[in-house]
């Protein structure tokens, strides 16, 4: 049974449709601006050049992923009134968040890491020499799973949730972590930057900005594991527990 | 099977039931009402897709919100018009056959059984976004049966099918039921849920205005007054034999002049009275009916009272 | 005068054909579309507004070519369609008005005529509510409203009574039938309900497989050889089913407590035969009407026959 | 013979109809209708107009010092050294953003809810064309849009027309107006386009918003990403490479930006009249990739919502 619900949520984010505007931004934005990145930044080195283009194209593309595809966990289902076809069926209802909630984060850290890889592949021009891809691919993941938990609560006490994720994943995922003092622990983004610890941008302070690294970010990388798995932990937790407490229902037209 | 005890629900300040006492047992319970009567709110209180607001419900002698030892032993049929659309019908109700907690083989198996007891088996390969409105209802029945459930609650499930898919799934239901299994269809198609059903309840106004069997209802027939239209050669000679009677209310005469109506107020009596005057005084008629002599009126009587 | 000529009418899409070779007339008045589900009504229904080409065949309606003059003819029909559609965001009397702006009325005529048609349609203060809060029967309303908006010479319902209670249906059928009648206005009705059917029209065409099977008015489908009685009792009584038999009726299977009866002789006598035979067993006769067929046989039987 | 008492059963309709031809005029009018309903369209409408305001202020203020202290020439009033049609592409460089949420508001959802509310069966039942919807739709945003760019650059440019002809403002560049005249179409014209194709793929206007905000921002990025490059460049003293100029004005946003340049005929100038910030300003793009890039665009969108928009699903 969770195997279905799983593998379901799997192939239903994963339908060609879906997918493939990702991947065209994967394969033909961010491996090109990857490729001539030292167009823009001359002078600078290998791991500099895929820094500045993972953090600034990569994980900006994981907000806007997630911030889409985690409305397929629920508020597609809610709007499209499907979901009295799975809310009326033996399968606790946290099992069904839960599942569900897996299989989008997991198409979503994939999705990004795809991204990442051909950032990776422009930069160093094939899949061998960076030494930060992996770190980058487990920050990634922490991000999807973070992200989908943020946006799957909102989705869930919201309704125009849609609009509230995307507001969150460019207006204060952009701007927080370059807020000086300690704002920028308000935001997802720090503690993905402490996961991969990118390289510095120097002194490019245009290029700082878009990547996130204004702020004073001090944090290690440990710590931004704990602090994110925390994060994932107790919103998920709410979220199921909200989800089983509280009643889903299409909105009731005046009957 | 499902235990009503003054179970309400309101959303915001709208009332959807109120002070609902009822029991549900085993066969066809018909559930009637207007639109806005209550009846969908009551299917989802007892699908456990919402808490009543006051009150105690139980379902199996347990409470319905998402108690998944309650859906084990459910089936629904929302009144719905939404699935996949891009998935054909047999996904679609494999997948839900999966969620029932089946393996993969019985839940394909049991699929297939299913859709061919609604009589989709040649279209179930389709995709539902091209599916007609009577092609959506089979689907929608077929997986509502799929874990053979003990309670069965349908909201309007013969809507947009044709009289022939009508037939062929009441027989269905009928069959359902003389296994022993509860069967709660909403409907606001009378003369569909007379063909079908055992016993009812009517909701109005959120409130639960009759309930019973067939019997009950007959009698519930027999307590207001009759509309009876007579057609005899001898309009008035009929009226003058009938005039007599205590319990007619009034009397009108055909233009035509070869039928006349009455207003009757205890129809028992009445037609017993009228097989005397035809058989002792020789009236002679043509023919007598009366419109008011089914479910439809006794709902119009009930709900405009 | 005839509404609709449909000659030969072939639709196919893909190689899938839904109309095989259709050939009807659908004359003034109020006609009924029979059918199943996916016989091609709706196809029908789509083909005469001119939202598909037909593959062969020709069809006039209201004397208009339909591959020819498709914005002349939707300018003069009104379509009902069976599925909830409305204009988001609008209020009713803002989306009647507008669909008859979408019609051709300039606008001050169309906001004074959709108030019109939205008072026949029965929808109350309701009207300056947001489409989108209706409820079912509401929507319904509206559109039909919207469908006569512009005075259409012929108007389509595709399950004008989907969904209503019965109070809803009563009022949607009373409006269907003061229409179609005597104000110069054909209506063609697609139903699965028959006796919604059988109270407002006077003809009906049913349709299966793409291929006309009947045609004719109501009253003519419904005559049965041979004039059964149905006679209504109280409650079922074997007896009184044996009782008949022994005066020589044939009587058949019962609906419920209706029991069609063959006897010889005029009504008159066979009433009082009954009437008889009832007393004497015990049963209560409720009703004594000459057997007619109800249309529910008729569309059965012009399907089933091959 | 009249009856005194009217019969109010149903009566056909007998007023004027017109021709059934052209109907998109009935669809624009509607469609404008509900989008000026919403309160979200007068704000955002107004806060668009807000560099425009900020300059009003700056001129006012400048003016009041320079003629209080009294001492100091009309020469050294920084208004003389203003390039006039600058001021124009700046505050349209400012508005990008509130007309971003316009099309937002009102163009992300039209096509996409209709599609939710089977509205398409209620227009084409009635004798208007698949051509009439797209027209009227398109005109429904288009006309508002371009009102709304209209309308605040029209009053400044009467004010300073009056104000600040010995400024400079006539003299500088006479045919000013009709530029601008032009420019003011550019965003009507491009978001019209496009939200009417993201909005004829989706059955959810919410969905149909989020992926053009997608689009908006992440083809923001580039733009962003190629100004961080191009101001860093020109501080360093190096010359940025074309690819860099040209990446600058390839997001919804800089596609404009190179159209009004070229329309205006300028490179921009600084927000802030800063000595030397003329350099940090990515140059006019060329007019023979640009301009066609522009319509293209405009005609691939319109061509995704007419290819998306069909008349009736084909039941099987």
């Amino acid at each position: 049974m969770e195997g279905a619900i799983f593998m379901q949520a799997v192939r239903e984010n994963l339908r060609f449709r879906r997918v493939i505007p990702w991947l065209f931004l994967g394969g033909v934005v961010v491996l090109g601006f990857a490729m001539n990145w030292e167009t823009f930044q001359p002078g600078a080195d290998k791991e500099s050049q895929y820094a500045a283009v993972s953090s600034i194209f990569v994980f900006h593309i994981l907000a806007l992923i997630s911030a889409i595809l985690t409305s397929t966990i629920l508020n597609q289902e809610v709007e499209n009134k499907t979901i009295v076809y799975l809310l009326t069926r033996p399968v606790p209802r946290w099992k069904l968040l839960f599942f569900r909630y897996l299989a989008c984060s997991l198409v979503v850290a994939a999705l990004a890491s795809i991204n990442a890889v051909f950032a990776s592949a422009g930069v160093y021009h094939g899949l061998s020499g960076n030494s930060f891809l992996i770190k980058d691919i487990a920050a990634l993941t922490v991000g999807a799973f973070a992200y989908g938990a943020f946006f799957m609560l909102i989705g869930l006490l919201f309704n125009r949730a849609m609009i509230v994720c995307l507001l969150f994943a460019f207006g204060w995922e952009t701007a927080v972590p370059n807020m000086p003092g300690q704002m920028s622990y308000l935001s997802i983004n720090t503690y993905l930057q402490a996961i991969a610890q990118h390289p510095s941008t120097g002194s490019n302070k245009g290029l700082a900005a878009l990547s996130a690294a204004l702020g004073e970010n001090s944090i290690s990388t440990s710590t931004g594991y704990i602090t994110m798995i925390v994060f994932i932990v107790v919103l998920v937790v709410f979220g199921a527990g909200w989800f089983t407490h509280f009643e889903f229902l299409p909105r009731e037209d005046a009957e | 099977m499902i235990t009503a005890t003054n179970v309400s629900r309101w959303y915001g300040q709208v009332i959807g039931v109120n002070d609902i006492n009822c029991e549900i047992g085993p066969g066809i319970t018909a559930l009637l009402g207007m639109n806005g009567a209550g009846k969908t709110t009551l299917i989802r209180l007892i699908t456990g897709q919402l808490r009543p607001t006051t009150g105690d419900l139980r379902v199996f002698g347990l409470e319905p919100f998402a108690n998944p030892d309650v859906y084990r032993r459910m089936g629904y049929c929302p009144e719905i018009d939404n699935f996949y659309e891009h998935y054909t019908g047999r996904d679609f109700v494999r997948y839900l056959a999966r969620l029932d907690g089946m393996s993969a083989s019985v839940g394909n198996a049991r699929t297939d059984e299913v859709i061919d007891m609604v009589g989709m088996s040649e279209r179930a390969n389709r995709k539902i976004a091209g599916y007609s409105k009577g092609m959506r209802q089979r689907i929608k029945l077929a997986q509502a049966m799929l874990h053979n459930p003990d309670l069965i609650l349908l909201d309007e499930p013969l809507n947009g099918l044709d009289p022939v898919g009508r037939r062929e799934f009441m027989d269905l239901l009928g069959g359902l039921a003389d296994q022993g299994k509860a069967i709660l269809v909403s409907s606001h198609i009378l003369f569909e849920v007379e063909q079908m059903t055992r016993s009812l309840l009517l909701l109005h106004r959120g409130r639960l205005l009759a309930t019973g069997d067939l019997g009950v209802i007959r009698s519930l027939i027999d307590t207001h007054p009759h509309q009876i239209r007579i057609e005899t050669d001898e309009p008035r000679r009929a009226a003058a034999l009938l005039a007599e009677l205590p319990n007619i209310v009034s009397m009108k005469f055909d233009r035509s002049g070869d039928a006349v109506q009455l207003e009757v107020r205890e129809p028992a009596a009445f037609y017993d009275a009228l097989a005397a005057a035809v058989l002792e005084k020789g009236l002679t008629i043509r023919g007598f009916s009366s419109p008011d002599n089914n479910l439809e009126s006794v709902f119009k009587y009930l709900v405009e009272a | 005068m005839s509404v609709a000529t449909i000659q030969n009418l072939v639709v196919r899409y893909g190689n899938f054909t839904a109309l095989n070779g259709l050939s009807c007339e659908i004359s003034e008045g109020c006609t009924g579309l029979l059918g199943p589900n996916g016989a091609g009504k709706t196809t029908l229904i789509k083909t005469i507004l001119g939202f598909i080409k037909p593959t062969s065949g020709t069809a006039t309606v209201l004397g208009y070519d339909i591959e020819a003059a498709g914005t002349a003819i939707r300018q003069k029909v009104g379509l009902m369609p069976e599925q909830d559609c409305h204009i988001p965001g609008t209020t009713a009397v803002q989306f009647v008005a507008y669909a008859g702006e979408l019609a051709g009325m300039p606008g001050d005529q169309a906001i004074r005529r959709a108030h019109e048609v939205l008072d026949y349609c029965g929808l109350g203060e309701a009207r300056y509510r947001n489409v989108e809060t209706y409820s079912t029967g509401m929507k319904q309303r509206i559109k039909l409203a919207q469908a006569l908006v512009h005075g259409p010479k012929l108007l389509l319902l595709d399950e004008p009574t989907n969904g209503l209670d019965p109070a809803g249906r009563e009022e949607m059928l009373e409006l269907v039938r003061s229409v179609s009648h005597g104000k110069g206005l054909s209506v063609i009705v697609s139903s699965h309900l028959l006796p919604d059917i059988e109270r407002v029209c006077d003809r009906v065409v049913v349709v299966m497989q793409g291929q006309l099977r009947a045609q004719g008015t109501i009253k003519d489908l419904k005559k049965i050889e041979g004039r059964p009685v149905d006679i209504e009792l109280r409650d079922p009584s074997p007896a009184f089913v044996t009782a008949m038999q022994a005066q020589g009726a044939v009587v058949m299977p019962p609906k419920r407590t209706t029991y069609r009866i063959q006897l010889p002789g005029l009504p008159e006598e066979v009433a009082k035969i009954a009437m008889q035979v009832a007393r004497d067993s015990g049963a209560q006769v409720r009703g004594f009407v000459i057997a007619e067929r109800s249309l529910e046989d008729a569309f059965l039987e012009a399907i089933s026959a091959k | 013979m009249a009856s005194p008492i009217a019969d109010l059963t149903y009566r056909n309709y007998d007023g004027p109809l017109e021709p059934p031809i052209n109907r998109w005029w009935a669809i624009a009018k509607l469609s404008m209708k509900l989008s000026t309903k919403k309160k979200g369209f007068w704000a955002w409408s107004t806060l668009s107009a807000f560099w425009y305001i900020i300059l009003l202020i700056f001129f006012y203020f400048t003016e009041t010092v320079v003629s209080n202290v009294g001492a100091v020439g009309q020469k050294a009033s920084p208004i003389n050294n203003l390039i006039w049609k600058d001021q124009f592409l700046n505050a349209f460089g400012e508005s990008q953003l509130f007309l971003f949420i316009l099309a937002l508001l009102m163009g992300a959802g039209t096509i996409a809810n209709d599609n939710r509310a089977k509205a398409l069966l209620v227009y084409l039942s009635k004798p208007c064309s698949k051509l009439d919807y797209v027209i009227g739709k398109w005109l429904g945003i288009f006309v508002p849009m371009t009102i709304v760019t209209a309308v605040p650059a029209l009053i400044f440019y009467m004010y300073c027309l009056m104000s600040y002809r010995s400024a400079g403002f006539w003299t500088q560049d006479p045919w000013l107006i009709v530029r601008l005249l032009g420019m003011i179409l550019i965003p009507g014209t491009l978001y019209s386009s496009i939200t009417l194709a993201i909005s004829s793929m989706f059955q959810q206007g919410r969905l149909a918003g989020g992926v053009f905000a997608g689009v908006y921002f992440i083809s923001y990025f580039i733009t962003l990403a190629m100004e961080g490059a191009y101001v860093s460049m020109s501080m360093g003293g190096s010359n940025p490479p074309g690819i860099v100029k040209g990446l600058f004005y390839c997001s919804v946003d800089g596609l404009q930006a190179a159209m009004a340049k070229i329309i205006l005929h300028t490179n921009g100038s600084p927000k802030l009249p800063i000595p030397g910030g003329a350099k940090f300003q990515v140059p006019e793009p060329s007019t023979f990739i640009f301009v066609p890039a522009f319509f293209g665009v405009c005609a691939l969108s319109l061509l995704i919502a007419w290819s998306q928009i069909r008349a009736v699903e084909v039941v099987r």
